[in-house]
């Protein structure tokens, strides 16, 4: 199984610890994953916020890398990498002054976009592809006793996603479940982090990471889960600024591959795991079945 | 035929004399097509002897002047270009039998549905007003005098839906000196009106105005009631169709069986334990049963699902031994399948509530004490589950109560229409609920629709009851709670769009307003009676306005919801409208068919069979002797298949004959 | 009236029940579209003799659309089963005339499809402009010319090889 | 003395033709059926802190209320989570008509000042076209410096905390054909209207 790969600036940034463990959990399972050759910022919302056409320029240059890196699907980790990109194959196809324009400057580049490449994110390939009995294989330090809440966020699930529905989600709580631990009932799991408001809003962006921070804990989650490194940031990083308003919320927030990992007996090293901020418990069962 | 004067030359071979007439309708052919202009371009075809535009010629003075220029211009053959033929045709061919003419020297031009409404250029509008107007004056040329066909009609009828429509359309038919058969799925009569406690805005209670009517049908010698029953199969044509009626075994013979339930004391499941349809799963019945207290037929039914005889054969049958000497219940019976004939069909086969687990972030099936407006309806009536006590899941009684209006309708993403009963259903329940609990109410709506007599004045009663009214479409209903009054409640999260700001809302119990769509299996129900369905799957009538329990289907009639969402009071006129219609063809004795019927020219004939296998309605048979084919003219719907099949062209078709329809070809390609 | 640009004309044969009944419903629905179609009313497609069409294309007419009932929804039960058919052998007949595919298109439109009767005749209407006037008279006039050329060309032929050598003559 | 306030509007308010413009930016076509059912602030995460609701701002682009719009905190505080345009039950795209609006106040350059969203939204996209990626820690620096320095003070722990997790990044990631990205940018310019860059 082979992908193209395009990390985003996050991973390898404040995200580094998704990367450090997609990577070898990718690995282990035998999919390989081909990085694209000088990729640049998908634009993200902010992009999109100053000039739409830049935006689809900025998202269509990756698109047409991939499309000359190769036949297989693009695997972007990061929802806003995902949702952007995705958003510019639809705007592509559906209005044709965007279409002329992202044509136009890709000619600049000799760079061609056809639509062949398809926006994946590892959520989907790992369960769709690659398949929970192939990972339910792979599991040997099961994750017994671990209460997790999956926590998708927005942009995975909306609106672009055809992989799960947009309002309760399902495929990480079967992931989670094919690695032995106990999903939480989390119904706030596609609600928003704060996303940038974190940092420029404090108290609209940090009272929505709160909430989701206070509901985890009170449904006796151990740990949430996130597959998006904006969400793992606001949810890690500002525990101190809740705390002081709102009062302690303690709960680590690790990425779905960083469970992979563990469950898959790799070690909590190699999976970025002291990245945390807050870090995550011992696993119960690991003392045991080691 | 009509022969007065010269009028009654109407050959081919005389000297034809066309009237053409083109209608303004007001503005809505005269915005848009320069009537004068096609008046004039009209008058110098051939054959046209009288040309004009009028302001309306649907009018008795339009209709007038058709027969006036009949009479003072010797005209033999008409045109009139207005709106659809499917609207107004039979009038112009009235108006043209009224002049002495025959009736089928009239050719209808659709400039209005085909042309005013669905273009922007007047020229092109023009233009295309002009050519159908030609095709229309060359074919006319062809027409020959022919009578309507008159084909006799059965007095029976069907009707299809035991809820109050059907119960209402089957008593009228029944009270006129009808028979009618009333077929129903469920194995009592009833509908949803049965379930409901009471009836707005009068409040009266709803079983009271029922049940009588139910055991009406049920003892009216006129009406054969079959529950438990479903229509298999409609053959035949109009007036007489051959219905094949499926009859589920119930195990019990309606006619033994006397209703006194000692069986399901006597069952071996000794508590109730499988979810009763009739409180829509509030509460439990055993494998016999009867469906509610009211139930007509008041007979027991035995469910196959959960019945052990009936399933394995092995039960020690403690129901057969309480029946004793009665004798009614019957393992041995087999599902079976009845043909009647009747002559008209009354559908009358309801709707089905939305299914609230679709908008899953109002919670229904995931938190208990969200339910829908039909489990609220049970358990406000006192014959429901609980003795129309409102209680929550755990016990309690609610304090505070929250309506969700819309759930499932104006929405693009569900269904887009309005249900049009759930704001007044709603303020019901609300006025239900505060007089039985005086828990706090607030009705969250997005437009408060009260237009029926009564209604608006009950919306004010609501209000001046202290229900609390916000107006936005309710986000979502969670179960987190932000501020300490919302522990341990479900909260609501709105715009209260008229106080401009976000509210969350803590309340004990949701109650979803859920909406009406077709029935699941309406579309295998319409293709069986050969009726249509309009985009949103409802069935659909002959005309909004002037046909609205019609069908395209001649002796096929809809009423109630099965056409649309509305409220009792309009299925029962509806229902009303439909008996009236079927009294009327019933009471004329036979319905007139167009007389578009094919016709072999024997001389013409090989004898090549061809035609034979392609009738559907095997109206086409070969005669050995003569070794040509015939065609039985009261068999024959007109479809000309077979004219456009036969390869000597020996067939010819009445109103759509060859040398009409080139004429037409050869026309609306003569202009531009 | 005649414009001096020139604008598709196309004949359109529609059922009674289906079709006929959708386009009255895009009507009542003030739907708008190109104005080049002109309806002839029969009862069921399964009316629709290839005559009808060939004659249509015949007098000038750019393309022909026939509208029916959506397959098992046929007020005759299955006559839209018999016009199907037909249209696959005009089809090819038509292909073998050099007219092209989309002059000639067959659709299912039931009477709540008012929508669909409006994006088919925008379509149909735009591809036929695409591809420009058929002028099928105009083509037979040709082809007569050219028979008539080569019937001359024949007896001509026939004459001369009577004066020299008889059996060469075939064209 | 208590301050009051007048709140009528006046026709010489409207911006006629306002709302035409919005509708015509792709993907915005559906808010002529606009129902004010207020789902989009309901759903709305930030709605709370809006000073028009997502539903009035929709009402107040289709009634041509242009100088209420742009210059409102509304449109800034959309986190694009999108659940406005799941969940709108006339399937308009909200967010769309929310980055429309955001482009447009760009454009006309009147957002709010020293709001540090629009800013944020400017300073990424000019690491972006300069460098081609964004250096997180990088950006919400330079942030920081133009819109709220206070705050950057306020935050010395966070950026102890990054440096202690090896993820305080202070070297610039960027790509290498970083000309070719500029070309490509400068023709989407002309290839399109433009927004002329915000004074």
């Amino acid at each position: 199984m082979k992908y193209s790969y395009f990390p985003g600036c996050s991973l390898k940034g404040l995200g580094r610890a998704y990367e450090e463990s997609l990577l070898p959990v990718m690995k282990h399972l035998g999919v390989e994953l081909v990085e694209l050759e000088d990729w640049n910022c998908c634009g993200a919302t902010a992009y999109m916020s100053v000039d739409e056409a830049k935006a689809g320029v900025l998202a269509a240059r990756n698109l047409a890398i991939a499309e000359k890196t190769g036949p297989q699907d693009l695997l972007t980790p990061c929802s806003a990498c995902y949702l952007v990109l995705n958003k510019t194959k639809h705007n592509i196809a559906d209005f044709p002054e965007i279409k002329d324009t992202v044509h136009h400057a890709l000619g600049v580049a000799n760079l061609t976009y056809t639509g062949a490449t398809n926006v994946r994110h590892p959520l989907d390939v790992l369960v769709h592809d690659v398949g929970l009995d192939v990972i339910k294989e792979k599991v040997v330090r099961p994750l017994k006793g671990l209460k997790v809440a999956p926590y998708y966020g927005c942009q995975l699930v909306r609106p672009y996603a055809t992989f799960d529905d947009a309002w309760n989600p399902t495929t990480m709580d079967r992931l989670l479940a094919t690695l032995g631990a106990e999903v939480v009932h989390y119904p706030l799991k596609t609600k928003c982090c704060g996303g940038s408001l974190t940092g420029t809003v404090p108290e609209a962006g940090l009272r929505l990471t709160y909430i989701l921070l206070k509901e985890a804990v009170r449904r006796g989650a151990d740990v949430i889960a996130t597959i998006c490194p904006l969400c793992q940031f606001n949810l890690d990083a500002y525990h101190d600024q809740i705390d002081r308003h709102w009062g302690p919320t303690r709960i680590a927030t690790v990425y779905f591959t960083q469970l992979m990992g563990l469950a898959f007996g790799l070690s909590p090293k190699q999976l970025g795991l002291k990245r945390n901020f807050v870090p995550m418990k011992e696993l119960p069962a690991q003392s045991a079945t080691v | 035929m009509n022969t007065n004067g010269t009028n009654g030359n109407n050959g081919n071979n005389g000297d034809i004399r066309i009237g053409f007439y083109i209608c303004h309708c007001g503005h809505n052919i005269a915005a848009l097509v320069d009537c004068p202009a096609v008046a004039q371009y009209a008058d110098k075809l051939p054959g046209v002897v009288v040309s004009r535009d009028y302001k309306y010629m649907c009018s008795d003075p339009g209709q007038e002047l058709i027969q006036q220029d009949i009479r003072e211009h010797k005209l033999n053959r008409v045109v009139v270009a207005s709106c659809s033929p499917l609207l107004h045709e039979h009038t112009f061919r009235d108006a043209v039998a009224a002049g002495g003419l025959n009736p089928f020297f009239f050719q209808m031009v659709n400039i209005r549905e085909h042309d005013s409404w669905v273009h922007t250029d007047p020229a092109e509008a023009t233009a295309k007003a002009k050519s159908l107007a030609h095709a229309a004056i060359r074919r006319v040329r062809f027409h020959k005098a022919l009578e309507m066909t008159r084909v006799p009609i059965h007095p029976d009828v069907l009707v299809v839906g035991g809820g109050i429509t059907g119960i209402h359309a089957a008593i009228t038919l029944a009270n006129a000196g009808k028979k009618v058969f009333l077929v129903e799925r469920e194995p009592s009569i009833g509908g949803h009106m049965a379930k409901f406690d009471k009836t707005f805005p009068t409040l009266d209670c709803a079983a009271c105005i029922l049940t009588p009517k139910m055991s009406a049908v049920r003892s009216h010698p006129n009406i054969t009631l079959w529950t438990y029953s479903e229509v298999v199969k409609v053959e035949g044509y109009v007036g007489n169709y051959v219905v094949t009626v499926k009859r589920k075994p119930r195990y019990v013979n309606e006619e033994l069986c006397v209703g006194c339930q000692e069986c399901i004391k006597a069952c071996i499941f000794k508590e109730p334990k499988f979810p009763d349809e009739f409180n829509v799963g509030l509460s439990k019945r055993k494998p016999v049963y009867i469906p509610f207290p009211q139930a007509v037929p008041q007979v027991v039914v035995i469910d196959p699902e959960r019945c052990i005889q009936v399933k394995t054969g092995k039960c020690k049958k403690t129901c057969l031994e309480a029946c004793a000497d009665r004798q009614a219940i019957d393992f041995t019976q087999k599902e079976q399948r009845v043909e009647i004939k009747v002559g008209n069909i009354i559908m009358a086969t309801g709707f089905k509530l939305f299914d609230a687990k679709r908008i899953p972030q109002y919670g229904y099936g995931l938190y208990p004490n969200v339910v829908t407006s039909l489990e609220l309806e049970r358990l406000v009536t006192s014959s429901g589950p609980t003795g129309g006590e409102i209680i929550l899941r755990d016990g309690r009684h609610p304090k505070s109560v929250g309506f969700i209006l819309c759930v499932g309708s104006r929405d693009m993403k569900t269904n887009r229409w309005c249900s049009r009963t759930c704001c007044m259903h709603s303020m019901k329940l609300a006025q239900l609920v505060r007089e039985h609990t005086h828990a706090d109410v607030t009705v969250f709506y997005l437009d408060i629709r009260a237009p029926g007599k009564g209604c608006e004045e009950f919306y004010d009663k609501s209000l001046k009851e202290g229900i609390q009214f916000v107006r936005g479409r309710v986000a979502e209903v969670t179960d987190w709670a932000l501020a300490r009054e919302e522990e341990g409640k479900l909260v609501i999260r709105v715009e209260d769009t008229l106080a401009g700001f976000v509210r969350r809302i803590p309340v004990d119990m949701i109650v979803l307003a859920v909406g009406m769509e077709p029935q699941a299996d309406a579309q295998e129900v319409r293709r069986m009676f050969n009726m249509s369905c309009g985009t949103e799957g409802w069935f659909l009538e002959k005309h909004p306005k002037l046909a609205p329990v019609s069908t395209f289907t001649d002796g096929v009639f809809i009423a109630g919801c099965c056409q649309g969402p509305k409220d009792i009071p309009d299925s029962i006129a509806q229902a009303g409208a439909a008996a009236a219609e079927a009294l009327a063809l019933i009471d004329k004795g036979y319905i007139e068919q167009e007389p578009n019927t094919a016709f072999i020219v024997e001389e013409d004939c090989s004898g090549c069979k061809s035609c034979v296998p392609l009738c559907p309605f095997t109206a086409i048979t070969f005669d050995a002797t003569k070794q040509k084919a015939q065609i039985n003219a009261a068999l024959c719907k007109g479809c000309g298949t077979c004219v456009a099949a036969c390869p000597s062209g020996s067939i010819k078709q009445n109103l759509f004959d060859d040398e009409e329809i080139f004429s037409e070809i050869e026309g609306v390609l003569a202009h531009a | 009236m005649r414009d001096t640009h020139w604008q598709p004309r196309i004949v359109a044969f529609f059922c009674n029940w289906c079709t006929y009944t959708a386009a009255d419903l895009a009507g009542v629905s003030r739907l708008k579209y190109a104005p080049n179609v002109r309806v002839i009313r029969l009862m069921c497609s399964g009316r629709v003799d290839p005559q009808f069409v060939l004659d249509a294309l015949a007098r000038g007419a750019d393309g022909v659309l026939i509208g029916g009932c959506h397959p098992g929804d046929c007020h005759y039960v299955d006559g839209n089963y018999k016009t199907l058919r037909r249209f696959q052998l005009l089809k090819r007949l038509l292909a073998d005339m050099g007219v092209e595919q989309v002059r000639l298109r067959l659709e299912w439109i039931s009477a709540s499809e008012g929508e669909r009767v409006k994006s088919v005749i925008n379509e149909m209407v735009e591809q036929v402009r695409a591809l420009g006037p058929l002028n099928l008279p105009g083509r037979f006039a040709d082809w007569d010319r050219e028979m008539t050329e080569l019937e001359a060309n024949i007896r001509t032929g026939e004459e001369q090889s009577a004066r020299k050598e008889p059996e060469a003559a075939h064209a | 003395m208590m301050q009051i306030k007048r709140t009528i509007k006046y026709e010489a308010d409207r911006v006629r033709g306002f709302s035409k413009e919005i509708m015509n930016v792709s993907g915005c076509e559906q808010l002529q059926s606009c129902i004010q059912c207020g789902t989009c602030s309901g759903t709305c995460p930030l709605s709370i802190y809006m000073d028009f609701s997502p539903r009035q701002v929709m009402a107040l682009v289709r009634a041509d209320f242009k100088n209420e719009v742009l210059t409102s905190k509304t449109v800034w505080l959309c986190a694009s989570c999108y659940a406005c345009t799941v969940e709108c039950p006339r399937k308009i795209r909200i967010t769309d008509i929310m980055y429309a609006l955001k482009q447009r106040a760009i454009k006309e350059g009147i957002y709010p000042r020293r709001f540090a969203i629009p800013i944020l939204a400017k300073e990424f996209s000019e690491m972006v076209r300069r460098e081609g990626r964004i250096t997180e820690t990088l950006l919400v620096m330079r942030l920081f410096l133009k819109a709220n320095w206070r705050a950057a003070l306020g935050s010395w722990r966070l950026g102890l905390g990054l440096i202690r997790t090896g993820r305080f990044v202070l070297w610039q990631e960027r790509i290498e054909r970083r000309a070719e990205l500029t070309a490509m940018l400068d023709a989407a310019n002309r290839g399109n209207v433009q927004p002329k860059e915000a004074p």
